[in-house]
């Protein structure tokens, strides 16, 4: 049951539209109750063939020899994938928009460092005659010892994992080994606090189990082309992944996709389009590579496992004065997307509170399980967990009423935020409000006339002093550059307290931008080479 | 045996959209002479709606009914780039770029309309049902499809547009952490009641009640899908699912929807929603992103409804029955907290 | 490989077609008759989106014998609408809001179909065993419950 | 390798084929045989389909009751005469694997699997098998001890007394989720009674070992006594004697453990 309050911040909007904010009927629903909506796999292709992935059974281990001939005579087999076959055999999703390195082959070559990581492919007549040649493919494994723990992945002498990181950490700015947040003066702050509470907190990995598994089909298209019928979330990323794995420009494909039976993230990744489009090219057939349920469940990417050490000074009359996070992202065997979870999450901090000082140490750590990936709330929702739970306990220790609590530490319109903006356009006071109105929990008067849009800014708006950390090496040339890139930016100077942020420069007059830090184009995406 | 109900509660903010190498997505807009209109994109609808919110947006932007408007999506030879469906980036930025689209293409429209109706195109406006008329005049009008007639074949003008909406990177400073993560914040607030069975740790929800802050209900009936199956992923990743039962442990990994848990058609509880609309200053009519924030209250909110209940804090997810029940025994039997 | 004749009624027609040993409902659906309204959502008796009707009962097809289906009656989503007409439970589907991505739906309709076929005013808790067997990762379950009660006899459903 | 079907009109030749191929599976209802295949186990080179009427009969007018291996749970929960096992086949799977999946499959069925075999143990069936050399009886735990070392047979058949009143068949099974789920721990017990006092109890376990068993030790605690708080109290503490439950994605060994016993008190004092 759902209720438009529109009551609150009527003076903000303009309410006189006629299509917008009507419950007009979906445009794909008449396709979906009648099982006409097309799905990738809803294709009919002349001579289809299938394929099969061989996946390793070890967590870590070198791959000392493949044995294929067996497999090779078997009946209905039409082509043998191997590493060597794959024209760039290494590559990292956000690679396209130059953030991290290539770390990641689409079949193993010489070591596997995740159970289920694809060796081999098969493609063959039949799902059947696939499986019986992947039953007869001999590979001579050296099992090397694997980690599981975050914590323990980052000691001295730990297995490493992924030898592009070899720290089992992913590098951020290439000088530091996790994402920073620095705002005022932590130690100060729990020094001057009433309470001190420190506090840890563990999620698992989680499957976006989509009804439709991941997968995609591959046909040889008209001009020496290929046409893709895909479930991934995003069009052009995918194509262009496939365009830099098979090292051809990307308009070589001709990508087809857009009604997709869930993805909650797990549809990012590109984890099919490339050998589905290898096999197409290797036999002049179409291909079909789609995930067991089995294979998306164990070897599909996760929602990354994460551990947050949380410590909180709070005062008896309720204020938070300070909070200290120390936060690892199990990104499992390589980096994927958990790279950029890490910044997001950081960028998160302190969660919708205002805080004096505020500190965040964020690992995204490599250990020996599926790689994980974005899923909805990436970044966010396990730190969300964690702040929240913590915010029901300091409520609890100071003997305030928890949502009380809440709208006293809510940030308001005008506080500076950690990462160093202007709050703008909030609303959790009002959000606590409505909520405690709805499960008739009682708040006293004083509560109920607060307002996100009162008793911001002022002393709240300034940045406090910020101790930063004592080695801060000069910041060499930057990540991987490509030919589009201008001039790496100088090495940022201390920024002066509460900057008027330069006016953006932007391409096209984008509506009303809010205000940014410093502008730096990257790589123009898509249609560069490397 | 005894059962015991527990409230708490969880507030929280979500960033709309992608601070990574640009955050840019496009559209295009065209008619054809009977003055329809197809939006031309390559964004990816998983069920969230994005053919239905942009066919709305570009409606109301030219001014025409919503039935004159279709979406082709996700074919990378006809739509023009888009980043993708994540991170709550597609209401916000799609739909922002359909609108600049729709209104240079109704700047076209209205010129040609001007030109038929010998007006200055200023003095014109649409009446969102299919007509263009002056102002304070509305007898002296013409229908949208007239118009697109006469630009088709005597005035020679093509009625359309394109749009892109980027949302420049923001440098990260590596030794603060200083940027600008997001241009807009949704918020909510959900109160989560539960019970807890203490001689077996089993949860069951009981009742939901939330309020979440939107900036625009673009379409009241996809956003409370959203709110109400992210409720029910909230509740699934608080209490049931996991891929590694016994992480950091790999072992026991479910292969099968009955081995991988979710709450079931029988575990769902009612949940009684408010929207808020607090206008996002970039937004498309100030609309951020439902999708992927719904369900990051409901976790924290059901471990401290949990704590309320029988006195246990349960730090890790999923809090399954296990988990309960041992920290039960460990404090010598169910310690319920004050109602509130 | 050698092949076996298979003759079935698909949706009120005739159908003939050639399957390989082993070959489940589901793949010979799909690809031998070309009906891609069931869907493959795991190949385990899972999740239901594979759910057909076989002689009026639910079954899944994923994990349906081929052979089995010799001479009887298979009913799929392609089957439900009259003509142009949508069925009731389309019609309240719709209604109700209760499809996001649409894939778990053709199952969905089908386990309701079966349901109503047998029991036409189906209380809650009937609803709800009826579609135990179909996951929806969207939705939540409940606007799904909701239009098959309304669909229930013209929407006189007890609640 | 290709899969043949191989379709029999007697459950006799059906057997025969079955014990002399290797590689070959009987199809019952499909659940268990046609997930294999579908999901590439190419050790199945020869599925094995029985069309015999016998292996579907339901003979319920006595005292004792036969069900034909082949007869699904839903036809067990369309036949009024079986009332006392509705709540058995209710609680396995949805209607489609319900309108499928059949008796003598489920007696082969892996752990936390296979809850109408637990009912049939604590009912003290008899399973009637057709061997290389015609048909022959095992009681169920013999059969479902033997289960995985059994040379290929064909169930035929399942068979036992009607409990003498309703209350003496209880049933239970506690699973995460709702309707429908996978068994954390299932609980089955017939208690019967003459002059108030339990005569053969009979306490059957599902998830608690790798096939349904007999919690032996509560059997002890409950006969020939009344059932009263001690004497549930006594069956409770004895609960977990014999079973050796394991970790899986549903629960763990030690949970199981720890809430059997709970469960216990809750069926034999009538709990919801």
């Amino acid at each position: 049951m759902l209720e438009l309050r529109k009551d609150i911040f009527a003076d903000e909007r303009d309410d006189n539209l006629k299509e917008i904010g009507k419950g007009t009927q979906r445009q794909d629903m008449l396709g979906h109750v009648t099982g006409a909506s097309t799905y990738f796999n809803d294709h009919q292709l002349q001579g289809m063939l299938h394929l099969k992935v061989l996946r390793s059974p070890h967590a870590h281990a070198r791959i000392r020899h493949i044995d294929t001939a067996e497999a090779e005579r078997s009946s209905g087999v039409r082509r043998l994938i191997r590493g060597a076959d794959v024209p760039r055999n290494l590559n990292t999703l956000l690679s396209l928009i130059n953030f991290g390195k290539d770390d990641e082959p689409t079949l193993a070559v010489d070591k596997v460092r995740y159970k289920g990581e694809p060796v081999l492919a098969i493609v063959a007549d039949s799902h059947r005659e696939a499986f019986e040649a992947i039953g007869k493919v001999r590979v001579d494994y050296e099992s090397l010892p694997a980690v599981f723990d975050v914590e323990e992945a980052l000691k001295a002498g730990a297995p490493v994992v992924n030898e592009t990181y070899p720290k089992n950490t992913f590098t951020y700015y290439d000088i530091y080994d996790h994402q920073k947040l620095r705002f005022g003066d932590v130690e100060r702050g729990f020094a001057s606090a009433d309470h001190v509470l420190e506090q840890r907190y563990q999620m698992s990995p989680i499957e976006h189990a989509p009804t439709e598994t991941n997968g995609s089909i591959a046909a040889p298209d008209t001009n020496g082309r290929y046409v893709v019928y895909t479930s991934t979330q995003a069009l052009f990323f995918s194509l262009d992944t496939c365009a830099k794995i098979l090292d051809v420009p990307s308009n070589t494909f001709h990508f087809i996709g857009g009604t997709v039976g869930g993805g909650f993230g797990g549809k990012v990744d590109t984890l099919t389009e490339p050998l589905a489009i290898l096999g197409a090219m290797l036999t002049g057939r179409p291909v079909r590579y789609i995930f067991g349920r089995e294979e998306e469940m164990q070897y599909g990417p996760p929602r990354g496992a994460e551990r947050i050490y949380l410590k909180d000074g709070v005062m008896r009359d309720g204020r938070i004065v300070a909070r200290k996070v120390r936060a690892y992202f199990d990104s499992g065997a390589y980096t994927r997307l958990s790279s950029y979870a890490a910044v997001k999450c950081a960028a998160h901090l302190p969660g919708p509170y205002t805080i004096p000082n505020v500190y965040g140490d964020i690992y995204c750590v490599f250990t020996n399980r599926t790689p994980a990936t974005a899923m909805r709330g990436f970044g966010v929702t396990a730190m969300d967990f964690a702040i929240e739970c913590q915010m029901d306990k300091l409520a609890h220790l100071v003997g305030m009423d928890p949502m009380e609590f809440r709208i006293l530490n809510a940030y308001r319109d005008g506080d500076m935020k950690a990462h160093r903006r202007e709050a703008k356009n909030t609303a959790l006071i009002e959000c606590v409000q409505v909520a405690a109105e709805k499960a008739k929990w009682p708040l006293r008067e004083e509560f109920k006339r607060m307002s996100s849009r009162k008793d911001g800014g002022g002393p709240r708006a300034a940045v406090p002093a910020t101790t930063v950390d004592s080695l801060a090496p000069a910041r060499p040339s930057g990540q991987q550059r490509t030919p589009y890139d201008r001039a790496p930016q100088p090495a940022a100077e201390p920024q002066p307290p509460n900057p008027a942020p330069p006016p953006p420069v932007s391409p096209t007059p984008a509506p009303q931008p809010a205000s940014h830090g410093a502008i730096r184009f990257s790589s123009v995406f898509g249609s560069r080479r490397r | 045996m005894a059962m015991h109900r527990g409230r708490g509660i969880a507030s929280i903010n979500y960033p709309i959209g992608m601070n990574l190498g640009g955050d840019p997505s496009q559209a295009l807009v065209h008619s054809n002479p009977s003055g329809k209109f197809t939006v031309s994109l390559s964004s990816i609808d998983l069920g969230q709606g994005m053919k239905s919110v942009t066919r709305q947006i570009c409606a109301e932007t030219l001014g025409v009914p919503v039935e004159d408007v279709y979406v082709d999506t996700a074919d990378s030879d006809t739509g023009p780039h888009c980043m993708g469906s994540f991170a709550s980036r597609g209401t916000h930025r799609v739909g922002n770029a359909v609108m600049a689209a729709a209104k240079e293409a109704r700047g076209v429209m209205m010129e040609a309309a001007a030109e038929e109706l010998e007006v200055n195109a200023a003095d014109l406006e649409t009446d969102g049902r299919g007509n263009i008329h002056v102002k304070g005049a509305p007898h002296r009008s013409i229908s949208t499809k007239d118009v697109a007639i006469a630009a088709q074949f005597r005035q020679g003008k093509t009625i359309s547009g394109r749009g892109i909406f980027l949302v420049p990177l923001s440098a990260v400073d590596p030794e603060t952490g200083e940027m600008s993560p997001a241009t807009c914040y949704a918020h909510a607030c959900m109160v989560a009641e539960v019970e807890v069975d203490d001689e077996t740790g089993e949860v069951t929800m009981v009742r939901m009640d939330s309020a979440y802050e939107l900036g625009r209900a673009l379409n009241p009936r996809l956003v409370e899908q959203q709110l109400v199956g992210g409720a029910w992923m909230g509740i699934s990743h608080a209490l049931y699912e996991t891929t590694e039962p016994y992480y950091p442990d790999p072992g026991h990994g479910p292969r099968d929807f009955v081995e991988y848990l979710m709450p079931g058609p029988g575990d769902i509880c009612p949940h009684d929603i408010a929207v808020l609309e607090r206008p996002a200053a970039d937004g498309p009519f100030g609309a951020k992103g439902p999708g992927e924030m719904c369900a990051n209250p409901v976790m924290p909110a059901v471990a401290n409804a949990i704590f309320n209940a029988v006195g246990v804090r349960v730090d890790e997810l999923p809090i399954t029955p296990e988990k309960v029940l041992r920290a039960i025994k460990a404090q010598g039997g169910a310690r319920p907290q004050a109602r509130r | 490989m050698a092949k076996t004749a298979l003759q079935f009624r698909h949706n009120g027609r005739d159908v003939a077609v050639f399957v390989d040993g082993g070959a489940n409902l589901l793949t010979t659906l799909r690809d031998a008759v070309g009906d891609m309204t069931p869907k493959f959502g795991c190949g385990q008796g899972g999740c239901g989106a594979c759910t057909v009707l076989i002689d009026g009962d639910a079954h899944l097809a994923c994990l349906t014998l081929a052979q089995t289906v010799e001479g009887r009656s298979v009913e799929t989503l392609g089957g439900l609408k009259d003509g142009p007409n949508l069925h009731p439970l389309q019609r309240a589907f719709m209604e109700h809001f209760a499809a996001q991505c649409g894939y778990c739906t053709p199952g969905m309709l089908m386990a309701a179909k079966a349901l109503l076929d047998h029991n036409p005013s189906p209380t809650r808790d009937e609803v709800v065993n009826a579609i135990a067997g179909n996951i929806c990762r969207c939705t939540g379950y409940e606007p799904i419950i909701n239009a098959v009660l309304a669909a229930a006899s013209g929407g006189r459903a007890r609640a | 390798m290709p899969v043949t079907v191989k379709t029999f009109t007697t459950s006799g030749e059906a057997a025969a084929a079955l014990s002399s191929e290797r590689e070959a599976r009987y199809l019952g209802g499909g659940t268990l045989v046609m997930r294999a295949l579908n999901e590439g186990d190419i050790s199945i080179s020869t599925v094995v389909r029985a069309t015999d009427r016998a292996l579907t009969h339901l003979d319920v007018a006595s005292s004792r009751i036969t069900i034909g291996a082949g007869v699904t749970f839903a036809r067990v929960l369309a036949e009024r005469e079986l009332a006392f096992l509705h709540p058995v086949a209710g609680s396995i799977g949805g209607p489609a694997v319900r309108n499928m999946g059949t008796i003598g499959g489920n007696l082969f069925a892996p752990t936390p699997f296979g809850d109408f075999a637990v009912a049939l143990l604590a009912l003290d069936a008899t399973v009637s098998v057709q061997g290389g050399y015609g048909a022959r009886d095992a009681p169920i735990e013999e059969f479902l001890a033997g289960r995985d070392r059994l040379p290929r047979a064909l169930v035929l058949s399942v068979s036992c007394q009607r409990p003498s009143n309703a209350d003496a068949f209880r049933y239970r099974k506690l699973s995460r989720i709702k309707p429908k789920g996978g068994s954390v721990v299932t609980l089955a017990a017939h208690l019967p009674t003459s002059g108030g006092r339990v005569i053969g109890a009979r306490i059957a376990l599902g998830a608690m070992a790798a096939a349904p068993v007999r919690a032996k030790a509560a059997e002890r605690a409950l006969e020939g006594r009344v059932l009263d708080a001690a004497s549930v109290s006594a069956a409770v503490a004895a609960a977990t004697e014999g079973t050796s439950p394991v970790n899986d994605s549903l629960a763990s060994a030690w949970y199981r453990r720890e809430v059997v016993g709970v469960h216990l008190r809750r069926l034999l004092t009538g709990q919801v």
